[in-house]
């Protein structure tokens, strides 16, 4: 393991007080817990958006917190959900008085965390709602695809419910954007090599130099299948074709297209990916209003990209258009 | 520690509170001791850090013992459900934090605890992992080595053995259960998206459960 | 090599293409040659910032494009300079009435390219000046530190110089803001991985599993000496130690300090190392003004990082926080 | 295309722009075999692109050569500039970019040319690369195969030799120069960072300007 660290146990502390340094002018860290909040939380009239999970995903997800995206994130260790104290505290300090929603992954850790978190929070008085990312054709269940992962949709999903929020809506409108967003939104990846949990000090999984994995989830979850490398063109071609029937995107739909870098995967290859992506999209007669390229929603030092279409209609495009003020994503209106 | 904290051996009809410490110490040594090993189950089936949230769960842990010394088995198990579930969080904070709140709550302000006891609060603990994680048993999680340890011991008590016998059977039938998930196809949890590829990895959430029955059990077997 | 490509011949273009179906709202690449320009270059009464490189260091040059930064980029196959063809029309279409200022790294065939360039756009009547970088205290030269090369400083004289350019200001003063930040600004980094330019298809160097290239170059340019690989704090106390004592920064400065991921070295480590970096300047009495940390300047998928001191007086503040609109840099004034 | 663009060989006192042109392709193609070895030998001392420039420089000027079928040296020569500073850029469009552009205006016009103007291109060749990179010889770079082989074709016209004599001459000098590199150490350009470090390397670019100068000499030598 080749790592820039010192305790490999300590790596979370030390990234958060690291983090504080360069952004301590508009995101604070509480007491109470490792919960980091938007400066000026809990902003009054103004629904909390709380989310959270393991570390290692930079820049997700505290790399989105500010105005217009996220209010609060709990900070898990590497890959592993944080526990309910951290995400009970970010809803009473987001709390403005119209309630909380709580974005989140669909992982088991994650799930029964936030739980345990809103009951806490209900318990005193606080209005709760959640929403739960399963953007992530890569993990199968083709039958009930609420079972599946959240990956980098949940990216998209902050930004929108953000501008929601932002707004002054209702917690129950708000929550409204967060599904809407998911259940139009449909993620898959391919990895070419894996990471480490530096307390773990091994590798996630192994691949020979030709293969690839496909469906990768972002910690390194084996996907669908293992597959010999190929061009890049017929790689994205592939997804494309996957993401593209299940949802299933047509004709005449908009979109925004997201292409996520994995962590080691240079951006160079995130745009000639970009490229056929466009070619796909708009050969299949569906028109790309944004085209979104970086690194959204990473896997430590994983080389691998995954891509996204989220289907859009006017009142989507407003709020993926509205201006937002984080670390990672700032935008002065369009 | 390991010593100092062994407990009672032989044929026993009580444990103290003492004896409890003494058995949550030695959980943590053995989860400690099989961090690696439960990383290397968890790659296989989903991120490889099982061994990693064990280990800092147990080391939150082992950290509130020496403030629990003299205190009721109930508030120790529920000091160390607090640890489990306020530190670290992943899938093992609520799920086993959940159990030893329960099963802290039915040995509320006891300082001794008989068979009776125990089996309560292994009933407790396992319905909290139920209402928790909402899985059911043949769903290859820690449910398939609780549920076979909790029914052993509902019919030891039964056949009126001590709580000696009653543990080694808890034991042996949670090892059994441990080792049935090999060939279960997983369906909560991360590892349920790879569906039949889950088949022939023993789940590691099991395996831990397992460590810990048996580190609890160690001085009775 | 593994990498998400098609012809290894073919990257730069295939990336650009990609580039620009997602950033076509804002940049356009001119016909003559492979240039990338704001769509709404030449701005009038502005001087126009020009500058270019090799690629392989998204998001440098290209990310950087737009208001309060960079007018045009001439870009280069994989760290290879642009040719004076590429530069000479960037020139020419951002010259808004004012003249041009080239910024260039301080490598041979980018200055050679440059002069070349510039000399056709003299004799059109054209007023070009230049500025080069040469913030690398990794690259030796105590003595003649004209010498040294050019690395991630690059992005803070964009910024700062490009800041001044959008005031209106003349090419003289623009010039004189550009040597100044570059006289300011010093950078070292290391790597613990190589990176493979795809058409030589080797990785540019080797290291041993527990070895690190000390001064690395930003093209995998071997640096002063190679170390053990040590604890990140270690590391960042010798960066800090070299880069404090060169300018040299002094008790009673104010800095920006930058800290620069190299390609494959997850965010995680970079806030580490930041927080290592923070206590190494406040230790010595000097004032931390901003602290940036990210990917400004990579080396394709190099594991590495650099920290960069940069002193601001007033005027630097100023420049450094202006608004900026660009695709990997939006700051909407502070 | 090697053996359609052989050109003369044996002694010669005139070289005609069909000849010209063959020595073009055979530097394309040489330029061509060596870019994995040029890639080499500047990943020791550079940035590890050598090859991949030159070769993508000489693919461009390969590309130009048809169209170039009965102009005469001067347009050649020109013409290979302007593709040499037009495609690639790099350190090695500019400078043998310029060397060509300079060499082909002291052959404007010309069919044919004799030892005289080959003399001629060679000095302008050195200037312009004098001009553009001001390096010195001795600094390690390609003057340091440039320089020896314009003293040698220099001499060599003043004894009174002939055409394939001159290159002999000029290539032997040029292959000594490039070797001589070996135990310098690099005072401008890339590697020049490196100091003392350098020693023991063969400079890339001054490896590459032996290559194109044999190739050019081949059926001469
Ligand atoms: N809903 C659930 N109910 C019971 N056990 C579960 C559930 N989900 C997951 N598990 C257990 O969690 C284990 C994985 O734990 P761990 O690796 O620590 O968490 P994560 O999957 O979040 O990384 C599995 O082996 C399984 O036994
Ligand atoms: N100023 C200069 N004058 C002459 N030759 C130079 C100069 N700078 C560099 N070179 C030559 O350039 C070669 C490196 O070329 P190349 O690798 O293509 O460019 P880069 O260094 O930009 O990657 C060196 O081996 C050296 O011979
Ligand atoms: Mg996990
Ligand atoms: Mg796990
Ligand atoms: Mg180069
Ligand atoms: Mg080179």
């Amino acid at each position: 393991m080749k790592k820039f660290i010192n305790d490999p146990d300590a790596v979370v502390d030390e990234m958060v007080d690291g983090f504080l340094y360069a952004h301590g002018d508009r995101i604070r860290r509480l007491a109470e817990a490792r919960t980091l909040v938007r400066a000026d939380a809990p902003v009054k009239g103004k629904v909390g958006i709380v989310t959270g999970g393991g570390s290692g995903h930079k820049p997700s997800f505290i790399g989105y917190i500010g105005k217009g995206m996220l209010d609060a994130v709990a900070v898990g260790e590497i890959f592993t959900s944080p526990p309910p104290g951290a995400v009970y505290e970010a809803i009473k300090a987001t709390d403005g008085g119209k309630g909380v929603l709580l974005l989140l992954g669909n992982y088991a850790g994650d799930v029964m965390n936030f739980d345990m978190a809103a009951e806490l929070a209900r318990g005193d008085g606080i209005e709760v709602e959640q929403s739960i990312a399963t953007d992530d054709v890569g993990s199968g269940f083709k039958d009930d695809k609420s079972k599946r992962r959240g990956v980098v949709g949940e990216f998209l999903i902050w930004k929108m419910t953000g501008a929601m929020a932002e707004r002054g809506e209702s917690l129950s409108e708000v929550k409204r954007i967060a599904d809407k967003v998911n259940q139009n939104t449909r993620t898959m990846g391919v990895a070419i090599s894996p990471c480490t949990v530096p307390a773990a000090g091994k590798p996630t999984f192994t691949l020979a130099d030709d293969e690839m994995e496909v469906g990768v989830g972002h910690h390194g979850e084996p996907g669908l299948r293992r597959e010999k490398l190929k061009p890049v063109d017929e790689i994205v071609d592939m997804l494309c074709a996957e993401v593209i029937s299940d949802l299933p995107f047509k004709a005449g739909d908009e979109v925004v297209t997201l292409i996520n870098g994995l962590g080691a995967t240079p951006q160079l290859e995130l745009y000639i990916a970009n490229r056929r992506l466009f070619k796909n999209v708009t050969d299949k007669g569906i028109r790309v209003y944004r085209a979104l390229v970086g690194e959204f929603f990473t896997a430590l030092e994983m080389a691998g990209f995954s891509i996204t279409l989220c289907r859009l209609d006017d009142e989507l495009k407003e709020l993926l258009d509205a201006e937002a003020y984080t670390p990672y994503f700032t935008q002065a209106g369009r | 520690m390991g010593e100092m904290h062994m407990g009672n051996t032989g044929e026993v009809a009580k444990i103290t509170s003492k004896d409890v410490l003494a058995a949550i110490y030695r959980m943590c040594d053995a989860v400690e001791e099989n961090k690696g090993y439960l990383c290397e189950l968890d790659a296989a089936l989903g991120d490889g850090d099982h061994g990693v949230s064990m280990s800092k769960s147990f080391r939150a842990v082992r950290d509130k013992l020496p403030s629990l010394e003299g205190k009721d088995v109930g508030t120790i198990l529920r000091a160390v459900g607090m640890a489990l579930i306020s530190t670290v969080g992943g899938a093992m904070g609520p799920l086993f934090g959940s159990a030893f709140l329960k099963a802290g709550e039915r040995a509320a302000g006891k300082q001794e605890i008989g068979l009776d006891d125990i089996v309560d609060m292994f009933i407790a603990g396992e319905e909290a992992i139920v209402a928790r994680g909402k899985a059911k048993v043949g769903d290859k999680t820690l449910l398939d080595t609780v549920h076979p340890a909790v029914e052993a011991i509902k019919e030891a008590k039964e056949e009126g053995l001590s709580i000696s016998e009653a543990l080694r059977r808890a034991t042996g039938a949670a090892e059994l259960g441990m080792k049935s998930t090999i060939d279960m196809i997983a369906r909560v949890g991360r590892a349920s998206r790879l569906g039949e590829r889950t088949i022939g990895h023993q789940d590691p959430g099991a395996t831990s459960a397992y460590i810990i029955i048996k580190a609890a059990s160690m001085p009775y077997l």
